[in-house]
């Protein structure tokens, strides 16, 4: 792998931007891998990374529909934080939180992630007790995090409206300030060229068809374009499109995949340095490094795999912002667009054998999916390298829903993020 | 935004007046107490979730208050059929 | 004041009517009826803006929505301040105060360009990506000057002193477009009488005709735009909407309309007028007529300040009077772009050459050109301009047939106005917003829209119909088909369309990338996408690294990104990526656009829904008391509650004292208005609440009151409350604050969808009762005195008992219940004689010191009871058995009530689950902060294990100590033991786990 | 004062409580937008303008629930009503009496204040079988909009749409109003009645205010 540097970039220039090597191949696949991902988004590409960097195993083939990250790795808001409840949700989002830290220099492709913290604004005395409970629980599970006064979070974020005269006043918030944000797509792309130099093959362009299983377990996938594709194990990272990836191995998942919309204003000058998200009046944003303040909406209540949402969504987050940001209101909105979420339950992902042997789901993130992007490739690879949940994907098994031992996040992911 | 024909209101209406409530026709068992856990649990919480058509639930929740159930493809959004609670749908998948 | 660059005549302009505006602090004048961009262009402003990688100076490129370049900061005060206003679409008024967002010191003399210059072979595509990762630790700091060059205009930092508002709109026929096809289709669905609105972004109707010298029905088009005009008028089933455009397509026909109703008249809107409008339309039919943008052709130093769209040009010298130059140069893929050398021959200037890249055009506008003695030199191009801040010349070669290499000698030709056109990109982004996908067409050489699911009809220029005769045909034809379609008018009816001076056109080339003698990655740079500075040699790396998808390469390149969304480089942005793929254009991919068509402000968007009007505010009858007694509110759901009620000087921890203790010693009073109430009538009512409890209804008496759990299908506690019988077949629930239209709509789920059989009725009654909790030890005898019809005997009138009679003169049902322990009447009387009722009980109870108290004093009182709070003390994660409550749950009922399954689940019932108890803490004086974190072993290192989080916890004046219920799991059989609270300040608090109630365990007070 | 209302037949325990919820006299009552003292605003405020607003307070209001099918129910209210419960989205008039459809097994019934407890025990008189009746006089209020302008106010307010066409005089509907809802009902050419719930009345009237300031509000009592 050429090595990315500053110096690089010189040299580069000199010979006027002719000899930049491919970021990944462009292989033919194989009939038959040891590994079968399928899904190229950032799990899914992270996951063949780990898979080779961890535990040696490069015979792996990435497969994906579209193009390198072009889901909802290419769609969120970009927001990665730790700071969640339950102690297995906590484990899991703090372990991708110290991969995040040192991704850059780890894969050598700068994925921009900018530790300028996230503020969770609490409004209601519910709301304050529930952002005690969870920074109390935060900071005994190791995790940075404080409780902040009205006062505290104004002169961090001063250009918010946090008198007394709104509609719900900011009554304090937690903090995190490790948490922030990164540039999604060079989190898949580093990923990806990352993966393509131990060895993974990236399939683009190449869609599974179906599951082919013998006698319960799977051995291997049929494709659009490629025909069939053997492998010892498979692990299936498609979000928004998990249920129908189950239904071709020919069972449910307790989840259910719905819109979530986002949208950005145009670039302005800096004005926000932080992430600012609120439950309560249902909107966050902050500002990226192009300008765009980028906001997150609200998850439409219906099922749909349209990649866009209702207009009142939009227009609930816009009345929050412009509530929590009255300066706003003569920003203008250049674009938004939608993803589709695989919401589960609990509002806790899945990490998980399946009625198929051999055959791993990794799936359900909800709008929570992006922060865990290393972790959960990191967890995944484990898993699926050793044919059993690794410790922290334990409590993430599709089957606690049969015995009830659910881990309910819906406090921390009641707004989409 | 959804413009949802009412089969109670016999009009259409604006998404805004109703609630969408999920998959349609999830009986609850008529015996929950002879339910093993997972069969309780493919009635909490497994959905066929398909691409495609869909049978769901609204209600009517800023109008009539009624609830029925619309098949919907869930990729073009397109509403193929509104029937009330207790009909069964006339299109289906496949 | 000159406009140097002003015609003395034509255009569509006031010259009656001046004004003034300043630019970069320099005073101009304009007309009315010019734009922004119009005006400075007349008075020769060539620098608009610096781009944002490489500085370089910019200039006005465009006449419409398409513009990249002059991207302006407007407003005269801070509160007014606009960033980002495209300057073609700014209608000029007097005053008007206009800024360039980029360069430093400005953008006229820019420092940053010298950065640029030597900095700009850096930063190829992705740079940013590659560097600045060394050491991890720094990366912050870089960003900090990364960020500082981002960014256009700026954000006001006072609020906005304007409103904005939505108008709910029904059409029958929708149309999008108040150009040739877009009038067309207005006239014919406006005569059948449907309900027809026409919306275009401009200021008047009429498009591309504006600016055109095409004739239709023998006179000039613009007298048949305005007689059209005059007949839309006359109808009043037609809403005309200029200044508006349509921002976003949304699912079943459903489209905003963003409109301008005072950005053309000055920075502040009057008055009781909003500034903005946006429109939310449900259409039957919609007919999308949004034409198509021109697209120029990428050559090196496209961008310096001088080269213009052709079609821009003749627009703003035919609508505007505005000659944006002496010198021009034109170069063309195809005929129509002729019109601009005549354009600017017949104004005046000098053209001075027509460089086709066909080797044989023969159209008949070009036969025009050679006629009026303009030079043509086919078969060439304009590989490279000359110039920094204007174009001073350009460099015009020979190039192949296909236009992929320049093929002889270089020329040079001395200029300062370079127009091109490669085509049109018909205007796809509408068609696009509800997921529909654009198809390429090599005949018209750009994309048309896809197949579609809505009900809708595109005519003109967007189907890559670009003669004006073949607009008006389709145009004619969809107003006619879509009005029949929403029931109006025959389709077949014989509509002759307007007929316009046709002219035979030769075939356009299929050209975007012009070749330069040089390879790509060597020649200057040929721009592609100005706002983002995005290169041609940029997508060619691009591609060569490997993101071949036209999605990676939008994102690598951050092509299609900017405030234009592409507008006018995506199509050749795909180009280049195909080449150099060596695929075609359709192999590479589609580009879908998504709202909104251009950029609209948040506060049209959020409408009225601010400030005051953000959310509505519930208030009880009693609330203006409230008020006038200076309480402190809690918002509860909607609801504006008392919190508690301070006294001159008193501290909050003061004042829920005196209230808990006016309350355990005499009387206090509390308003319970906000309980949801549900009202249930029929014969199967109780059977239906033995279904829907966790407990037993069958034997509740009438007469009585009994409190019931609620849990989900999965046995979590999801509201609780209490349910009186007030006769046989009818009930009256209540619920939580915020949980009451979640519980009737959850009673009605399963009424209507399990249980249809059940002859039952809900209504609620949650704004019916004005609700008031007198209670404490002297609220029987104060209650006495307010009544004469009910018995209030505490042997007759029992706890759990109601009666109905008259309080302070109004008929009530008093229920005996108590949520504090103490004696309690809960008295409830129609909401119109609340206030009355309340004021009566202060006049009499104070001999006996009534005292309001609010929601935090009944939180104490309760914990020091140990009675829960659905919302505080549950979280969807605990079932009954959790909460101690086993004894609310009733297995015996013959029906399996919905949570009994739930809560019987593997883990569900396994031992050492989290469980409620009483806390009490070693200090007595100390509170716990409520969600506070349990642990066994405060020693322990990080990560600690935690056993569960305090739930409730306050300092009880009464008992002289704190109280605190909370999770400990296993809890229930560690009585006595002792758990610890690590604080965030390094303490621990110590507690012991005890039984959560505090107060009169045998819950004697109450029977009093 | 109060009774127990007798079904039949007469033997039997009496199934549902109704209750007069009126005093006889003495007790003020304070309709949901008391408050903000309308008549005070009739008297000085603006005389003229596009929009006219008035509460049409203290009435009584009476739901009614049952099934189309049951004659007796249907019958009983004809017979005690005068006028027949109206279908789909309609509502009927007689003299002082409205009723406006909510639902297909639900009906509003408006009339006089004192009138709601004895309409409500005639009802129950000429009715059998399963039905419901809710006195909810106190929990809703009722508001005049009128005027040139009304329909404007009401386009920047609920997404219904109100034209002529789609919404004849006599039509009623049940929809979003602003961030809250309303029984929408129209009255005449320039007239409208709302429904709205007690506790959003001065969510209501703010809105309205805002909604009608660029027409002239006129607030009559």
């Amino acid at each position: 792998m050429q090595k990315y540097s500053g110096f690089g970039l010189l040299k580069h220039a000199l010979s006027h931007h002719e000899n930049w090597q491919r970021v990944w191949r462009n292989p033919q696949p194989k009939k038959k891998y040891d590994v079968i991902i399928v899904g190229g988004g950032g799990h899914g590409l992270a996951t063949a990374y780990y898979l080779a960097k961890e535990h040696g195993i490069t015979n792996v083939a990435v497969l994906e529909k579209g193009y390198l990250g072009g889901g909802n790795t290419a769609r969120n808001t970009t927001i990665v934080r730790s700071n969640y409840l339950w102690d297995e949700a906590a484990h899991l989002y703090e372990h991708a939180m110290k991969l995040w830290e040192g991704l850059s220099q780890d894969l050598n492709y700068n994925v921009m992630f900018s530790q300028r913290g996230v503020l969770n604004l609490g409004h209601t005395l519910q709301d304050m007790r529930d952002i005690e409970r969870r920074v109390n629980a935060n900071r005994l599970n190791g995790i940075d995090g404080e409780v902040l006064d009205a006062k505290q979070v104004q002169e961090i974020v001063p250009i918010m409206d946090c008198s007394e005269n709104t509609r719900y006043p900011v009554m304090g918030a937690s903090w995190q300030p490790r948490a922030g944000v990164a540039r999604h797509d060079a989190v898949a792309w580093g990923f990806a060229r990352a993966a393509d130099a131990l060895g993974v093959d990236l399939i683009q362009q190449c869609e599974v068809i179906d599951i082919l299983t013998e006698d319960g377990a799977a051995i291997g996938v049929e494709t659009k374009q490629h025909g069939v594709i053997k492998a010892d194990r498979i692990g299936c990272v498609t979000a928004g499109n998990s249920g129908v990836m189950a239904k071709m191995a020919g069972f449910k998942l307790p989840l259910e995949s719905h819109p979530l919309q986002a949208l950005v204003s145009e670039p302005i000058k800096p004005i926000l340095d932080t992430v600012v998200m609120s439950n309560h009046v249902h909107g966050y944003v902050s500002q990226s490094d192009k300008g765009d303040l980028v906001i997150g909406a609200g998850i439409d209540g219906y099922n749909g795999y349209g990649q866009r949402g209702s207009y009142p969504t939009i227009e609930h987050t816009v009345q929050a912002i412009v509530e929590l940001f009255p300066m706003f209101s003569r920003v203008r909105m250049n674009r938004q667009w939608g993803g589709i979420v695989d919401t589960c339950p609990d509002a806790c992902p899945i990490i998980s054998d399946t009625p198929v042997e051999n055959l791993f789901f990794n799936c359900g993130w909800g709008t929570g999916g992006f922060k865990a992007t290393p972790g959960s490739g990191h967890v995944f690879a484990a898993t699926l390298a050793r044919g059993e949940a690794h410790e922290l994907a334990k409590p993430f098994s599709m089957f606690r829903f049969h015995d009830g031992s659910l881990i309910d996040e819906h406090g921390a992911a009641g707004v989409a993020h | 935004m959804f413009y949802i024909y009412c089969p109670h209101c016999e009009e259409h209406r604006e998404e805004e007046e109703f609630h969408a409530s999920g998959e349609a026709h999830i009986a609850r068992p008529l015996d929950p107490d002879n339910c093993t856990d997972e069969e309780w649990a493919q009635f909490l919480y497994f959905r066929s979730n398909p691409r495609g058509i869909h049978h769901e639930l609204w209600v009517h929740a800023v109008g009539c208050r009624k609830f029925f159930n619309i098949t919907r493809d869930t990729q073009t959004y397109e509403i193929k059929e509104i029937y009330k609670i207790g009909q069964q749908p006339t299109v289906t998948a496949e | 004041m000159t406009q140097k660059n002003r015609l003395k005549t034509g255009g569509r302009i006031e010259r009656g009517k001046p004004m003034k505006f300043s630019y970069n602090g320099r005073s101009y004048q304009g007309f009315e009826g010019d734009t922004l961009a119009a005006a400075l262009l007349a008075n020769g402003v060539d620098i608009v803006g610096r781009s944002f990688k490489y500085s370089r100076p910019r200039g006005i490129v465009a006449a419409g929505a398409e513009e990249p370049n002059a991207v302006l900061q407007l407003g005269a005060t801070e509160a007014t301040q606009v960033p980002n206003v495209r300057a073609t679409q700014q209608e000029l008024f007097d005053g008007l105060v206009a800024h360039a967002t980029n360069g430093w010191p400005n953008a006229e003399l820019d420092l940053m360009s010298y950065v640029g210059k030597v900095g700009g072979r850096m930063m190829p595509p992705g740079f940013y990506y590659k560097t600045f990762m060394y050491p991890q630790s720094l990366w912050e700091t870089y960003e900090k000057f990364i960020r500082k060059a981002a960014g256009l205009g700026r954000s006001p930092l006072e609020n906005d002193p304007d409103t904005y508002d939505h108008l709910n709109q029904h059409a029958d026929v929708m149309i999008v477009g108040g150009g040739p096809a877009g009038l067309a289709a207005a006239l014919q669905a406006a005569r059948s009488g449907a309900r027809v609105i026409l919306a275009d972004e401009q200021q008047e109707f009429g498009g591309a005709l504006l600016h055109s010298k095409e004739q239709i029905d023998g006179r000039p088009a613009t007298e048949w735009v305005t007689k059209v005009v005059e007949e839309l008028r006359g109808y009043d089933n037609v809403l005309l909407l200029p200044r508006s455009t349509v921002n976003g397509y949304h699912d079943h026909n459903f489209l905003t309309i963003h409109e301008r109703r005072t950005d053309h008249i000055a920075d502040k809107a009057p008055a009781n007028i909003s500034r903005q409008r946006m429109h939310r339309v449900r259409a039957k039919w919609v007919v999308l007529a949004t034409g198509a943008h021109e697209r120029p052709l990428v050559f090196g130093n496209n961008d310096v300040p001088g080269c213009m769209l052709a079609s821009a040009v003749s627009t703003y010298i035919n609508r505007y009077a505005v000659v944006p130059g002496n010198e021009l140069v034109l170069m063309t893929t195809n005929d129509h772009a002729y019109h601009c050398a005549l354009d600017w021959a017949n104004a005046g200037r000098k053209v001075v050459a027509i460089v086709d890249t066909r080797a044989n055009p023969d159209g008949e506008l070009v036969q025009r050109a050679k006629q009026q003695g303009l030079k043509v030199i086919t078969g060439s191009a304009v590989i490279e301009v000359q110039g920094s801040k204007r174009v001073s010349g350009v460099s015009v070669a020979p190039i192949s047939a296909d236009g992929s290499r320049v093929t002889g000698s270089v020329e040079r030709l001395s200029c300062d106005t370079v127009a091109s056109s490669g085509g049109w990109s018909p205007a796809v982004h509408l068609s696009c917003h509800t997921g529909s996908r654009p198809e390429w067409r090599d005949d018209i050489i750009g994309f048309v829209p896809g197949k579609t699911v809505q009900k809708q009809l595109t005519a003109g220029a967007l189907n890559g119909s670009y003669s004006l005769q073949a607009c008006l045909e389709e145009g004619t034809k969809a107003g006619i088909d879509a009005a029949a379609n929403a029931g109006f008018g025959d389709s077949a009816a014989d509509v002759k369309a307007p007929q316009a001076n046709a002219h035979r056109e030769g075939k356009a080339m299929p050209l975007f990338h012009v070749p330069h003698t040089k390879p790509t990655s060597r020649a200057p740079k040929q721009f592609v996408d100005y706002q983002n500075d995005v290169t041609a040699a940029g997508i060619e790396l691009a591609t060569r690294e490997g993101f071949e998808s036209i999605e990676h390469v939008k994102r690598y390149t951050a092509m299609g990104f900017g405030t234009d969304q592409g507008k006018l480089g995506n199509i050749n942005g795909m180009a280049i990526a195909a080449k150099s793929l060596n695929q075609t254009i359709p192999e590479t991919g589609t580009t879908i656009f998504r709202p909104n068509y251009t950029p609209i402000t948040f506060g049209a968007i959020a409408g009225r829904h601010c400030g005051e009007l953000f959310d509505p505010k519930r208030y009880t009858p009693m609330h203006k008391w409230h008020l006038e007694q200076g309480a402190k509110f809690e918002d509860v759901g909607l609801w504006k509650r008392p919190w508690y009620f301070p006294k001159a000087g008193e501290s909050m921890q003061e004042a829920l004292n005196r209230e808990c203790r006016a309350t355990r010693e005499s009387v206090g009073i509390l308003d319970a208005s906000t309980l949801g109430k549900i009202d249930i009538q029929g014969k199967d009512a109780r059977e239906f609440l033995g279904r829907v409890y966790s407990n037993a209804w069958a034997k509740l008496a009438v007469g009585k009151c009994r409190y019931g759990l609620m849990c989900g299908e999965d046995g979590m506690v999801f509201d609780d409350g209490v349910t009186s019988c007030l006769a046989e077949n009818h009930f009256i629930m209540t619920t939580t604050t915020g949980g009451a239209a979640r519980v009737l709509e959850w009673l009605e789920l399963y009424h209507q969808t399990e249980w249809p059989e059940l002859e039952v009725y809900f209504n609620t009654v949650t704004d019916q009762w004005a609700t008031m909790t007198i209670s404490g030890p002297n609220s029987r005898k104060l209650l006495s005195e307010l009544t004469d019809d009910i018995d209030l005997d505490r042997d007759t009138f029992k706890f759990m008992d109601w009666r109905e009679g008259t309080v302070a003169g109004v008929p009530a049902r008093v229920f005996r219940i108590s949520f504090t322990g103490e004696l309690s009447f809960e008295i409830n009387v129609q909401a119109n004689y609340g206030l009355h009722v309340w004021e009566k009980l202060f006049e009499q109870g104070e001999k006996y010191n009534i005292t309001p108290y609010g929601t935090e004093t009944m939180h104490i009182l309760r914990a020091e009871k140990g009675f829960i709070i659905a919302g505080q003390d549950t979280d969807g994660s605990v079932h009954p058995y959790d909460l101690g409550m086993g004894w609310c749950v009733s297995n015996q009922k013959p029906f399996s009530f919905i949570g009994k399954r739930g809560m019987a689940r593997e883990d569900c019932v396994k031992p050492n689950r989290k469980q409620l108890v009483g806390l009490k803490t070693k200090d007595p004086q100390k509170v716990i902060p409520e969600g506070s974190q349990a642990v066994n072993d405060p020693q322990q290192p990080l990560p600690m294990t935690m056993l569960g989080h305090v739930t409730s916890s306050y300092y009880s004046a009464c008992l002289g100590h704190s109280i605190a219920m909370g999770f400990v799991r296993g809890g229930h059989d560690r009585m006595g033991e002792t758990v610890y609270y690590p604080q965030a300040d390094g303490s621990v608090i110590e507690a012991e786990i005890c039984s959560p109630i505090f107060l009169d365990p045998k819950g004697e007070r109450q029977n009093v | 004062m109060s009774e127990l209302i007798v079904d039949k037949p007469a033997a039997e325990q009496p199934t549902v409580a109704v209750m007069n919820q009126v005093p006889q006299s003495g007790p003020r009552a304070e309709s949901p937008l008391h408050h903000a003292d309308l008549p005070t605003i009739a008297r000085k405020g603006p005389q003229q303008g596009g929009v006219y607003l008035e509460e049409l307070k203290l009435l009584g209001h009476l739901v009614l629930r049952g099934s189309t099918d049951n004659q007796a129910f249907m019958a009983g209210a004809e017979k005690v009503l005068g006028v027949a419960l109206p279908g789909s989205l309609q509502s009927a008039e007689k003299g002082e009496l409205s009723v406006r459809w909510l639902a297909p097994d639900e009906w509003l019934v408006i009339v006089p204040g004192a009138r709601a407890f004895d309409l409500e025990r005639e009802l129950r008189a000429a009715m059998s079988g399963h039905y419901a009746i809710v006195n909810v006089s106190g929990g809703q209020t009722v508001l005049s909009l009128s005027g040139p302008k009304a329909r404007d106010v009401l386009m920047k307010t609920t997404p219904y749409d109100v034209h002529d066409r789609n919404f004849p005089v006599g039509k009623v509907v049940t929809s979003v109003f602003a961030k809250t809802q309303a029984v929408i009902r129209r009255t005449g050419e320039q007239s409208w009645e709302l429904v709205i719930r007690r506790s959003f009345a001065d969510y209501a009237w703010l809105w309205l205010q805002d909604a009608s300031a660029e027409y002239g509000l006129v607030v009559r009592s």
